[in-house]
């Protein structure tokens, strides 16, 4: 009994011993250089190899976040958060604070004030119409409504509204991730500043056509007709070839010119409801 | 993190089989009952608490290169006792079990916690992580192998309740995924419902 | 005939992972992509052939002549681990391209059941599934393993191109990625049951 | 002014959709369910029934109430799969197992996947093999249920031709004289009156549906011949080398699935190669293993497993033959 | 945390591991090596009891091997007093679906057949393991036959045995193996036979 | 034997209703709408302003870059405006905007209906002619002729296939032409085949227009024997220059390639026309033969029409619209374009306008694709349409010129066959674009 006590004894050490020694100098004979933040970020994860995270191993899931630009997309189910919370640090690769934004429509053609020219019977798909022609209505830049933004958003934040036909944006759930501005063929989608409390302003249309061609396709259409630019008292708004644009950073809330549009095409978000010019005329004058 | 909450989050949150699908051989190859799964669960729970133990008590000591190979030895050592122990007292068991108990060297639940959890953490809390996790696998090698008893033998934790056969290809390979494919599915469900 | 039979067994009748369930975690694993596996599947049967090689003289040589056969499951897991790993500095080294295809495996191969598997059941007949009661000798142990490893790699490829495909279906939510997964690889189990009592 | 209907081109539609191919499918399987009702009476009749309705009513009920998606019943797919289930079973089978089997097959092979189009493996035949595994006993027993038509049936003997001679061959009778004990003949195998599955009593009618599918360009002929083909020569050769012990080539076309297989299973287009190349390896690939399953495995009849087997290889020649592309090896004339 | 890897560590560290848990082996092993056998030889005698008629000795401790067609059978004789009451053979084939299969076939002293017990197979849960007593009735049908008059083949093949449904491969097999040790047991009663012939 | 392409291809019926009906003048309209974006490549630069009197046949406006041709008014009257108007999708394009005043034709123009057989130019000034006279191919793209009759240094023609396959279902004016002017063409493509120096050249038409055949190979006979008339088989694409090229000479263009590169140059019919009439009778181009039908009008016609008609009054001139006509159709029913704005002019490559009912056009829903394989077997090009758009809608673009979408001619067999109504090219298209514009933005080699 105790002889076999002893081998095992004896054998394991030899073995482990052998084993640690051919290693050590194989490694050392077969050294290759390379970016030693991979080790480091190795030693950090969990060491399980179990092939969770999609790579194979590892390492080479630590030469993957090495080497990845973000660390979107990287996951260690073994290691789960907190791992990843350490190799983000690591790497240097907390996410920077930045400015809220929000996705915006600017388009707000809808079914009552931009009639339809034409009926679409394709797949529905925008970027199948927009490169088959211009649209079912006059307007050639306005929404398409077959819904590619929808889509594209894996957050479930934009949305077609069947009434309007055009799509809405929940700021809540919008993460200004970009996909629906990339998604849209009209580019009718900006990502722009969420502003204090959710307040913004712009211009919701990208019509370039001269004022009278764009009021006859579209009812609430800007026009081009200056009004706003010259009522705005910083500076925000710039017009070209026929459409006005508002400045997100120059731009103040004090919303003249959305009281100033002719047309109604610039929109206020998350202002207190305004009460009508007239009734407080009424009042005042009462 | 509570004692009673590393104990517990092994069941659901991260349970080993349902949530990080890790330890997927013995997962489908011991399920053929009821009492293989729970048994083949406890196995692995024995490795993992004591294996866990160890390996917090040594991890400072242990070099960042020969982690692994220590740990391994670590962890095998246990799995030969547990070899020892399972042939002198439960011989009917391991002969069913078979291959799978000296496999749960290779079992990357074992390892995995060791170095997720055990070298990072406290003795105590590492017990409780071993305790956690190997009763969450065990549930879940359970249930698996309750649902597959149930429909390929009629029968439930060896006690016939109908008579016939059941379904036979549940208590074979094919059964095996196919149980453990709706099973996920369920558990998802039931995860997402009790959140 | 005797290797034939061997191997027909080892890939189709017993595969080791639709029917051992010995590797399933690569199996589910590294087989999103027909490349991957067949890099992985290529691995595999590279380090289990060496692998049993080795386990089959140190349990016949060291293990078995010192009366210690019970240190098995220790002494093997520790000589693979130190295989792959020495393979795997070697590879990168010597073959840069090679390691590219099959070394980014070879870490997952360790903790892989079916190489293990492999190295037990070839010495040891209380394990042996279908075979004879006779232990294998060195050669047979070899072609055991590498057909083994052939069975690993064809269930694997199989089962990636399918993965391939379900990848561009609509699979209801709940059942995306590893339930549906797990299903195909059920049926594909049931449909190698086919091939039961060719050997 | 009339608004102008706008779409890409092109502007016309053929008429062919899901729906009339899978009618054409079922109509093309007429003949042989005829004469199934014709030798098994009731049993075909309730078995057929039972298949499609579980057929329907599963996938009804999995994407009313589970998927909550948009429901295709009315496209005849799950009827056919249904259909073409209840023509594999043996005839004495019990509603239930047909049941079961449906259930299978639609609920686990076809809906998991997402529905028609969507699965990997042709769900009849999932149903099949699950149903062969899990039941062998009912699944092997071919005994013949009584009917209102026909007299005493000739070969009551309960087994199929195949494990007759499977039998015959271990208990160590020649081929001639396993031929002479069970009076098997052509003709018989042509027009039935030997024991097998529900469907595949008759060639003539699965070939009378072979012709009309092939007509009405419902299926291409590439599988169905490769997978014959293949079937002849494989067992040709063996035949040539020893009479005694393997069956002739016609025999072995004739009898259990090859037919029904080869014309209504294997050209499932779901799990079926894309490519005419494609689909010729995937018929030599079943043409094999069905034979090598006759012959050295565990089961008399091997098509429906090499059918899966080879569903698995799909995607695979799928990937790896493609059509010849136009233009790729400039051919100066 | 992890410390610096040196070689010196390394190998002490690895070495003091394999050091330390071989000797936890080498002691455990020790502890558990008598309780292991006793399970082993207790599963024997379980087997044994349960086939041969009631005996006193310890067959265990008398088993000898018996070469038959270059394969090598364990016998176990079971005694009452001085008397032979009978033998169980251990006998195995490989015929099964599974594989191998090995049974304990226990036969009285006048040939017949005492009773089987199967001891280890890898056949279908449902199908071929209906062999196991308890499972069906298959293996009873073995009881108090003499393969002198019962034919130990399947009916299909011709002989006396009723196979288990859907399982003949398992029930050839079950046969084969039960046939070769009434093979092992017509040459150890021989051998009886003769050695009583030379005692007298 | 009747010669066909041997990849893919389907049979839709032809309905070639309008298939009787001779050609009529169609009456000059009151005001001409001429685009400057006649053809590929960059529109054509006005040389005339407003108020500017203008003939029939005048020059207004000129070739601009390489790929372009120059534009001639189709009436005689004053420059209403140059402005941006609508083509038919809608989208803005430069129009020259011309009062009719009568028909007063540039004196140069030869407007006799003798037939002029004799050739008198060098292959230099045939080309320098057909770019004169704004000669664009009418077999649908409208490439500039001449640039197409260069060949670029280092490539020779072997054979000119001339394309009077007019394999679109309905349409008719190739076939018109075929029957009455015959030996113009005939004589266009000797003059093509002087410029190109080819010493061979196939007219390749479908057998369903038996007549035409007899009467081309009647005439070829006569006088032309080095052009050979080829029957081609009854199937879409036939015209397809890649198709027609591999039906006639069994050559395939590589991927990417162009027709030059096997040694082969494809002209239409109606482009060999028009070369007749330049070259012999000093036309320019600006009118062409349109064929105007559809099941659901009372009659069908095939009309010359000057370029710059709105399709307005082409619908009625027949009548108006048809109750049960949901869609207008500029071309064939498998390439053509839907017609978005009605007031849209014709260009001079239109060649049809047909009417559709919802009943005729309408896709089904889609359905999940069952992987028939239809598309497969259409596809003229070899590729894999059910994959394609799978891949399409995954956006993996590598995948996607792996599979070779760029090679897509855009047939639409592939749609047309398919029985679960995908839009199969909707989506191949949109990704063929995508995956062009990264291969065109790589480096060449
Ligand atoms: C999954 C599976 C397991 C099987 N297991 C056994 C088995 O354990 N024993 C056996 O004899 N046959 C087994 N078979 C073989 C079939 O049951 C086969 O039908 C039978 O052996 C021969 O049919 P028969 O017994 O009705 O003549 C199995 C088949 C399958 C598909
Ligand atoms: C699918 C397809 C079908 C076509 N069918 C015809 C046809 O029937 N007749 C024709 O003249 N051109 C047809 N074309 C255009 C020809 O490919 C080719 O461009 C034309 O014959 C060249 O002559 P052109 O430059 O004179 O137009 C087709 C093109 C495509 C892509
Ligand atoms: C971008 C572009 C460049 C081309 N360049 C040439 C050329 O250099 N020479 C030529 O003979 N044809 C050229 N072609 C013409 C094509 O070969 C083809 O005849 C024309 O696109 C009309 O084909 P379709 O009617 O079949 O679409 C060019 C076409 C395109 C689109
Ligand atoms: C030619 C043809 C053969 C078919 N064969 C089968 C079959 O063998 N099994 C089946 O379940 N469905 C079959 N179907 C129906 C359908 O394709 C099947 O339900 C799909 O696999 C479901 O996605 C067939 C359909 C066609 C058109
Ligand atoms: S005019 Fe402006 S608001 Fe109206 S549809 Fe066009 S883009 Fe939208
Ligand atoms: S905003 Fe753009 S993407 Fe969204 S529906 Fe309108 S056109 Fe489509
Ligand atoms: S449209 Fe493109 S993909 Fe479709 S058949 Fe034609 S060439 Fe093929
Ligand atoms: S024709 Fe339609 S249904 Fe058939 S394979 Fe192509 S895309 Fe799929
Ligand atoms: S448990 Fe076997 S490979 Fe993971």
């Amino acid at each position: 009994m105790t002889a076999i006590i002893i081998f095992t004894i004896a054998s394991l050490t030899v073995l482990g011993l052998v084993l640690a020694l051919i290693l050590y100098f194989t490694a050392q004979k077969f050294k290759v250089v390379e970016d030693p933040r991979i080790d480091d970020v190795e030693t950090i994860l969990p060491g399980a190899n179990c092939g969770g995270c999609g790579f194979t191993g590892c390492r080479a899931f630590a030469e993957g976040c090495v080497k990845a630009e973000t660390m979107d997309g990287l996951f260690c189910p073994v290691g789960g958060n907190d791992v990843m919370k350490k190799v983000a640090e690591y790497l240097g690769r907390s996410v920077e604070e930045k400015v809220p934004q929000v996705a915006v429509v600017r388009c707000n053609g809808n079914c009552d004030s931009r009639p339809k020219s034409n009926n679409y019977d394709g797949y529905t798909s925008c970027a199948v119409m927009a490169s088959l022609y211009a649209g079912d209505t006059d307007c050639r830049y306005g929404c398409l409504g077959q819904g590619d933004c929808e889509l594209s958003c894996d957050f479930d934040a934009i949305k077609m509204n069947p009434r309007t036909g055009l799509p809405e944006v929940d700021e809540e759930k919008c993460t200004a991730c970009g996909a629906c501005v990339k998604a849209c063929p009209k580019m009718i989608i900006e990502l722009r500043n969420k502003g204090p409390k959710g307040k913004r302003i712009f211009v919701s249309c990208i019509n370039k056509d001269k004022g009278g061609v764009a009021r006859k396709a579209c009812a609430v259409a800007c026009i081009g007709c200056t009004k706003c630019q010259k009522v705005c008292a910083y500076d925000a708004i710039t017009i070209s070839s026929n459409l006005a644009y508002i400045d997100y950073n120059k731009c103040k809330l004090c919303r003249k010119c959305v009281v100033e549009c002719p047309t109604n095409a610039i929109w206020e978000v998350n202002f207190p409801v305004r009460v009508p010019k007239k009734a407080v005329a009424e009042v005042e004058q009462q | 993190m509570s004692k009673l909450n590393i104990l517990t989050k092994g069941i659901l949150k991260e349970n080993p089989v349902f949530v990080l699908l890790l330890g997927m051989c013995p997962t489908l190859g011991t399920t053929t009952s009821a009492i293989n799964g729970l048994g083949m669960g406890l196995a692995t729970t024995f490795v993992l608490m004591l294996s866990n133990v160890v390996i917090s008590a040594i991890a400072g000591f242990v070099p960042a290169k020969v982690r692994i190979p220590s740990y391994i030895v670590v962890i095998a050592s246990f799995v030969t006792i547990l070899q020892f122990v399972m042939q002198a007292y439960t011989p009917g068991l391991y002969e069913t079990l078979g291959l799978f108990i000296p496999l749960i060297v290779v079992n990357c639940i074992v390892l995995g916690r060791a170095e997720a959890f055990a070298s990072k953490n406290s003795i105590s809390d590492s017990f409780m992580d071993g305790v956690g996790i190997g009763l969450g696998f065990t549930a879940a090698l359970t249930v698996l192998g309750l649902v597959r008893e149930l429909l390929g033998s009629a029968s439930a934790f060896g006690v016939k309740f109908i008579e016939g056969d059941g379904i036979l290809v549940f208590v074979l390979a094919p059964g095996a995924f196919i149980a453990l494919g709706y099973l996920l599915v369920l558990f998802n469900k039931l995860k997402t419902k009790i959140k | 005939m005797e290797y034939i039979l061997i191997i027909i067994s080892a890939v189709f009748v017993n595969n080791i992972l639709l029917s051992q369930f010995l590797g399933v975690c690569p199996f589910l694993g590294v087989s999103n992509k027909v490349s991957t596996a067949a890099g992985m599947a290529g691995a595999v049967t590279f380090v289990m052939s060496v692998a049993t090689l080795v386990t089959y003289l140190l349990q016949n040589y060291v293990l078995i002549p010192l009366g210690i056969e019970f240190m098995q499951t220790v002494a093997f897991i520790l000589v693979i681990a130190a295989l792959v790993q020495m393979v795997e500095i070697i590879l990168k080294k010597v073959s840069p391209s090679l390691y590219q295809a099959l070394g980014i495996f070879l870490p997952l191969i360790t903790t892989n059941c079916a190489v293990l598997g492999v190295a037990i059941i070839v010495v040891s007949k209380e394990f042996a599934f279908g075979g004879d009661p006779q232990m294998l000798n060195l050669a047979e142990s070899v072609v055991f393993a590498i057909a083994n490893a052939l069975g690993f790699g064809l269930a694997m490829i199989l089962f990636a191109g399918l993965r391939e495909q379900l990848e561009l279906a609509n699979v209801p939510k709940p059942f995306k990625g590893m339930p549906i997964a797990l299903i195909t690889a059920g049926i594909l189990a049931l449909s190698f049951m086919g091939f039961a009592g060719l050997v | 002014m009339k608004k102008l209907i706008v779409s890409p081109a092109p502007h016309l539609h053929g008429k062919e959709s899901t729906k009339s191919l899978m009618r054409d499918v079922i109509i093309a399987l007429a003949p042989s369910l005829l004469v199934s009702v014709y030798y098994f009476g009731f049993s075909a009749v309730k078995l057929a029934l039972v298949g499609v309705a579980t057929a329907v009513a599963v996938e009804y009920v999995i994407q009313k109430y589970i998927v909550k998606s948009k429901i295709t019943v009315n496209d005849y797919s799950a009827a056919l799969t249904g259909l073409l289930l209840s023509l594999n079973l043996p005839p004495n089978s019990p509603w239930w197992i047909m049941f079961i089997g449906s259930v299978v097959a639609i609920g686990i092979a076809k809906m998991t996947f997402g529905g028609v189009g969507q699965n990997l493996f042709n769900p009849a035949l999932v149903g099949r093999v699950f149903l062969l595994v899990s039941f062998p006993v009912i699944m092997t027993d071919y005994s013949i249920p009584t009917s209102w038509f026909r007299e005493g049936i000739d070969a009551g003997s309960g087994a199929t031709a195949l494990s007759i001679v499977k039998e015959g061959l271990a208990r160590g009778l020649t081929m001639d004289q396993i031929f002479d004990a069970n009076n098997f003949s052509y003709s018989q195998m042509l027009f039935s009156k030997i024991g097998g599955s529900v469907g595949e009593v008759s060639a003539l009618a699965l070939i009378l549906g072979f012709i009309y599918l092939l007509i009405r360009r419902v299926i291409r002929p590439h599988i169905p011949v490769a997978i014959i083909g293949t079937v002849l020569v494989f067992s040709g050769v063996f035949w040539l080398i020893n009479p005694e012990s393997y069956a002739d080539p016609l025999f072995n076309v004739l009898t259990g699935g090859i037919l029904i297989g080869s014309i209504f299973m294997a050209t499932d287009y779901v799990t079926s190669p894309m490519s005419k190349k494609g689909m010729v390896l995937y018929g030599i690939g079943i043409g094999v293993i069905t034979m090598l399953i006759r012959y050295w495995g565990a089961y008399p009849e091997g098509i429906s497993f090499a059918i899966l087997i080879m569903n698995a290889t799909v995607p695979l020649i799928n990937m790896y033959m493609k059509p010849a592309k136009f233009g790729k090896e400039v051919k100066h004339g | 945390m992890a410390r610096e890897s040196t070689l010196k560590n390394m190998v002490i560290t690895l070495a003091s591991i394999t050091l330390v848990s071989s000797a936890l082996l080498g002691g455990v092993y020790a502890l558990t090596k008598s309780p292991i056998d006793m399970a082993k030889v207790a599963k024997i005698n379980a087997a044994i009891s349960k086939v041969v008629a009631e005996f006193d000795n310890n067959p265990s401790s008398e088993k000898f091997a018996k070469e038959m067609g270059g394969k090598s059978y364990t016998v176990y004789p079971a005694r009452m007093g001085d008397e032979l009451v009978g033998y169980a053979i251990e006998s195995f084939t490989t015929g099964g679906f599974g594989g191998r299969i090995v049974l304990m076939v226990g036969f009285n002293s006048d040939g017949t057949i005492n009773n089987t017990a199967v001891l280890s197979h890898a056949e279908t849960p449902g199908l071929g393991d209906k062999m196991v007593e308890g499972k069906s009735d298959f293996s009873v049908q073995f009881q108090g036959k003499n393969p002198e008059d019962f034919k130990l083949l399947v009916k299909k093949d011709g002989g006396d045995v009723d196979a288990i449904t859907a399982s003949t491969i398992t029930s050839r097999a079950f046969c084969e193996a039960v046939e070769a040790a009434w093979e092992v047991y017509k040459l150890c009663n021989e051998e009886n036979i003769k050695k009583e012939v030379q005692d007298e | 034997m009747s010669k066909t392409f041997s990849i893919g291809g389907i049979h839709p019926h032809d309905n070639k209703i309008s298939i009787n009906a001779a050609i009529e003048n169609f009456p000059v309209m009151e005001r001409a709408y001429i685009s400057m974006s006649q053809h590929l490549g960059a529109p054509a630069e006005p040389v005339v302003a407003k108020g500017d009197k203008v003939k029939t046949g005048q020059l207004i406006a000129k070739a601009n870059g390489f790929i372009s041709a120059n534009v001639h008014s189709s009436v005689s009257g004053t420059v209403n405006s140059i402005e941006m108007l609508p083509d038919l999708s809608g989208n803005l394009v430069q129009h020259i905007v011309i009062n009719v005043e009568g028909d007063e034709w540039e004196e140069s123009i030869d407007r006799s209906s003798e037939i002029n057989r004799k050739i008198v130019h060098s292959p230099k000034e045939i080309i320098d002619k057909i770019a004169e006279c704004g000669i664009v191919g009418l077999g649908g793209a409208a490439f500039p002729t001449h640039i197409k009759l260069s060949p670029p240094p280092g490539k020779k023609a072997d054979y000119l296939l001339v394309n009077g396959a007019e394999c679109e279902p309905y349409l008719t004016s190739d076939y018109r032409i075929m029957l009455e002017n015959t030996e113009e063409i005939l004589i266009g493509v000797k003059l093509m085949m002087l410029a190109l120096g080819v010493k061979k050249s196939y007219i390749g038409i479908e057998e369903n227009k038996p007549k035409a055949i007899k009467r081309m190979k009647e005439i070829a006979s006569k006088g032309y024997p080095e052009i050979k008339i080829v029957s081609l088989k009854k199937r879409y694409p036939q015209g397809g220059e890649k198709q027609l090229i591999d039906a006639i000479v069994g050559r395939q263009v590589p991927s990417m390639g162009l027709p030059i590169d096997v040694g082969v140059v494809v002209q239409n019919v109606g482009t060999a026309l028009a070369v007749y009439e330049a070259v012999q009778k000093n036309k320019p181009l600006f009118e062409g033969v349109v064929t105007v039908t559809g099941k659901c009008m009372p009659e069908q016609r095939n009309f010359r029409m000057r370029v710059g008609t709105t399709f307005e009054s082409m619908i009625f001139a027949v009548g108006g619209f048809p109750k049960d006509a949901e869609k207008l159709v500029s071309g064939g029913p498998m390439m053509g374009k839907a017609v978005s704005r009605i007031e849209a002019a014709s260009v001079k490559s239109t060649s049809a306008l047909l009417l559709l009912t919802l009943e005729e056009t309408k896709r089904g829903e889609e359905a999940n694709c069952i992987r028939c394989a239809k598309c497969v077997d259409a596809c003229p090009m070899g590729l894999e349409p059910y994959l394609l758009n799978r891949l399409s809608r995954a956006n993996r673009v590598e995948d996607l010129e792996a599979n070779m979408v760029h090679d897509c001619i855009e047939c639409g067999s592939c749609l047309y066959v398919c029985p679960s109504d995908i839009p199969l090219l909707d989506t191949i298209r949109l990704s063929k674009a995508k995956v062009l514009k990264i291969i065109r933005s790589r480096p060449k080699k």
